[in-house]
């Protein structure tokens, strides 16, 4: 049985996809006409500025391409479903938003997406343009806490993207930009749960399978196994031990502040996530945090994978200036 | 066959397309028990355009160098992932290690053959036992190394390259990776083939039939 | 075999919602304490401004309750998982947004909503608030051109809604704000399909079958059935099948404006959205007419339902105002 | 029973809500057809409210139009939808049928459910034929209205009426709805009973046993 989508043919659906996002969001953002898998902010790139350049597979909308705008990425590199770009559309990004005061790469901590950046990194220093590369790690499922670098980047990104795009956009120093993303990095963490999986659209297959009553916790965002498969619980149960994670890993004392997301993997409707974010908001209390800033909704999906997971970054006063920061991208508005 | 042409390398090339093509499912399927789901479909895609791009009137003429490094680029740019810096580099290897030369002999393509291994190693850093393609590479350069010093024709040079790459992937089976995306399966991966090392395995057979 | 949902027991899903949604947005909405399914804005209702309150049953969400804020409704009275709230939340949304200006009711056109809205109305009537309803009526599927007021509310309620919103916003007396309630539905125009369905949380199980290969041309928001199975078709032709009757009803000069929302039913993610959307520009070109804004994502949903919507608002200098005319909701910024 | 008092009333819509409970899926499934999904989760929710609140203590010493309009209140806040008005219209006008009143007669009892009948009509404004509860409810009323005429027992005439209700749910399979959710339907609806219709039926036939 094949899954259902409306999608033409399933080879051109990112290139469909870019045409339709042009489209739509041609006030925001643009694609470079000799590479047009590299998203551009209309407003954003300006002399002086650090460059960001953001990027990963398709199937994760918004994320990537959704948080190119003003305050947020100055670019995208735009990859096949699940698979890292090429370094070629991320090298056209980074010459596209060079402006002299450096580029900051930022991607999630995939083998692909590092050996692709990487190569594109090589390249451009060779036409010196000065780039650093601020991987996020905040998927507390993917490696335990000593081994942080190899953890992958999920749903986290949102806010560390954020916090650099934020730094960026204030025309601070690379030093400082970069600085600031790996803070953000280091206080930030995801954990989530998948209920169900999703089908490339080249192949309609479901891309794992789980039992009738089962769940897959700390699943990865391209249908890679988790930890364990567990029976699928309660809300409450479900958010409890996503939140025994992520709050025994934070340590944050009580009177700290913190941003949380509860991000769809896909078709987990907003009635869901709200149930979580109730569950969300009373270990919150119990551990004395309060809660600056929630996302409840798509923000790092798995096409239409079924499932949820609960980002929480630990705030500083710095990071709190940064997460508030204006916003305006084709995808998303904050601040 | 005792010279190899650019030519003989666009049949090998477009041998390779259709093994991936007819793969395609089976490698997918491999990759959604610990992996993403994708590897069928960029091996497929990366395959598929290289033998487009190689297809291309202006290419003929071209030299061994040249087609390999059209591959790489090819490959690289259709593909992203973590194959495409992977095979890319592999190629490009490939491409240096015959450079200046118009006819390839067996020993040339053994040479080709395990710069292409080191190339994958160089690029991804894994080690034989991560449970990657590697362990079907390595292997696979160990058997072309000895064949070619033992001066095998190139068919057994192929032949000897596909059965340690077989054996190779088989061995994933028993693995625990530590690289790619399976590295967070733990004991899970257990049992399961890696498919970058299946894939491995289908591309050297494809080979020894396309220069066959 | 049951639909697996995050949720605690079915019953309290919509309870847990709101607290989920107070926890996550106390800065934007407030639920009142003796009407907990009354949901108020913060910033919005003041002196000598026409009230605006809306509403409907839950599972559709961001509809209705992520539509109250500044610059859009004042309150939104929450039903049952798609049931119409009874009369006493919508009583109680009126008496707290009334400002001694009018109260304007505007809610999709199904037949519970309607007696419990009147019920309503006719009861703040007793109490001389001065209650105007607009009912919206943008489903094209649902009844023929000339059976407009038969016709179901679905997504185009967003733009109808944001345009009455602004109208009273502007402080434009309820004369006014009735008018271009009015003027807004008339130009409004949705069409839709669905590919799978939702369960409620309650039951779990699907609410209506469909067969492998199928999709149901016309389906309402709650799996009401629509005009017609069909084959699943390629998205370009699903595009082209609801723009031919949209822009045939429309009937809009070449030159003028529209505004766009390519809305999913709950599961269909932003890729298929934005592939549909690539075909609507075209389809706009073709018919010389100006995309002004677009809104791609979940705006009115069905729960996890599978499917899509596309919704085109032709506008007017006064209509664009509105629509341009910012506003800040729980779950929606825009202007 | 000769005589209805307000504790009968009480277990009346105990009676009513065991058996709208036993009808939940089945309530559901008819309204999955041509509607959406959730008729029986409202009967069900409107009833269980409607029994928790009558089984307070301070109802004990109601009458009779205390217990409805608790009924009415209670159905209405409890399920919203359509069917919420619909009953909560059709207590109320009980209520007011037997304004004053102690203890009911049968006669009494079936100018309430004629009363309750035409609060439907009004609020709905269906007509026959529509494809909605009305084909049960007015088949219904005018069978307790000739039973009534006829000096017919309590037991009859809610016997009768029950088998009217049935008859008239049965007749909507024929039906094309025009009021309501499934108005949208046209020739789709054939086939398939009014969800309204059935648990009206059932509703009746549960008073019947409730009073018996
Ligand atoms: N660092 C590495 N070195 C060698 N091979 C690797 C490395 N990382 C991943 N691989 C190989 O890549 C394969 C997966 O490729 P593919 O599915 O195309 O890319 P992705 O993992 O980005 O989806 C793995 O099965 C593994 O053999
Ligand atoms: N105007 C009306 N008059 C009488 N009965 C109606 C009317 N509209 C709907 N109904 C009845 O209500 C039933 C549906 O009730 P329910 O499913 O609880 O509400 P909703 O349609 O709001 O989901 C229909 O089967 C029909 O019998
Ligand atoms: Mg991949
Ligand atoms: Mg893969
Ligand atoms: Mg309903
Ligand atoms: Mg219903």
């Amino acid at each position: 049985m094949k899954t259902k989508k409306i999608i033409n043919d399933g080879a051109n659906a990112v290139d469909e996809m870019l045409e339709g996002v042009l489209a739509a969001h041609s006030a925001k953002v643009f694609a470079l006409d000799h590479s047009p898998r590299s998203i551009i902010a209309r407003d954003g790139p300006r002399p002086g500025k650090v460059g960001m350049v953001i990027g990963g597979g398709s199937g994760h909308e918004p994320s990537f391409l959704g948080f190119v705008g003003k305050g947020l990425a100055d670019a995208a590199a735009i990859g096949n479903v699940f698979a890292s770009p090429p370094p070629d559309p991320i090298i056209e990004c980074t010459k596209a938003v060079n402006n002299g005061a450096g580029v900051l790469y930022m991607y999630g901590n995939y083998a692909g997406d590092v050996m692709n950046f990487d190569m594109a990194a090589e390249m451009v220093a060779m036409e010196d343009i000065e780039v650093r590369t601020v991987l996020t790690t905040d998927d507390v499922a993917s490696a335990p806490a000593d081994q942080r670098d190899k953890r992958r980047g999920v749903a986290g990104n949102v806010f560390v993207f954020k916090a650099a795009g934020a730094a960026c956009d204030k025309m601070l120093p690379i030093d400082e930009c970069e600085r600031i993303a790996r803070k953000a990095n280091d206080r930030t963490f995801t954990f989530g749960v998948a209920l169900s999986p999703c089908s490339l659209p080249q192949t309609l297959k479901p891309n794992f399978t789980l039992g009738e009553d089962e769940m897959e916790v700390g699943m990865g965002i391209h249908g890679e196994p988790g930890i364990s498969k567990e029976k699928l619980k309660p809300a409450d149960a479900i958010t409890d031990e996503l939140m025994d994670k992520i709050l025994d890993e934070m340590a944050a004392p009580k009177g700290d502040r913190v941003a949380v997301i509860v991000n769809s993997l896909g078709s987990t409707p907003l009635m869901e996530l709200y149930i979580m974010m109730r569950q969300v908001k009373k270990r919150l209390d119990q551990a004395g945090l309060a809660l600056h800033l929630s996302l409840v909704g798509n923000y790092c999906t798995s096409l239409e994978m079924a499932g949820a997971s609960i980002t929480v970054m630990h705030l500083d006063a710095e990071l709190q200036e940064m997460i508030d920061h204006p916003c305006d991208c084709a995808m998303f508005r904050a601040g | 066959m005792s010279e190899i042409t650019a030519a003989n390398l666009i049949s090998m090339f477009a041998e390779i397309a259709k093994a991936m093509a007819e793969s395609k499912a089976h490698l997918c399927e491999l990759d959604g028990v610990i992996g993403d789901a994708d590897h069928g479909i960029a091996m497929d895609l990366g395959f598929s355009t290289v033998a487009t791009n190689l297809a291309a009137p202006d290419i003929t003429a071209a030299d061994p160098t040249t087609v390999f490094n059209t591959a790489a680029k090819s490959f690289l740019n259709a593909v992203g992932a973590s194959s495409g810096p992977l095979y890319a580099t592999a190629f490009m290897r490939a491409g240096a290690s015959v450079k200046g030369k118009t006819v390839l002999t067996a020993s040339d393509f053994a040479d080709a053959f395990i710069a292409m291994a080191k190339g994958i190693q160089d690029r991804g850093k894994a080690e034989i036992g991560d449970k990657t393609m590697i362990d079907a590479w390595v292997p696979a350069a160990e058997a072309v190394e000895s064949a070619k010093t033992q001066g095998a024709s190139l068919a057994e040079i192929l032949d000897k390259a596909g059965k340690a790459a077989e054996a190779g992937a088989e061995a994933t089976k028993a693995m625990i990776a530590s690289k790619g995306r399976s590295a967070r399966l733990g004991e899970r991966a257990i049992g399961h083939i890696d498919p970058g090392a299946a894939s491995t395995a289908i591309l050297i057979r494809a080979m020894g039939k396309g220069l066959g």
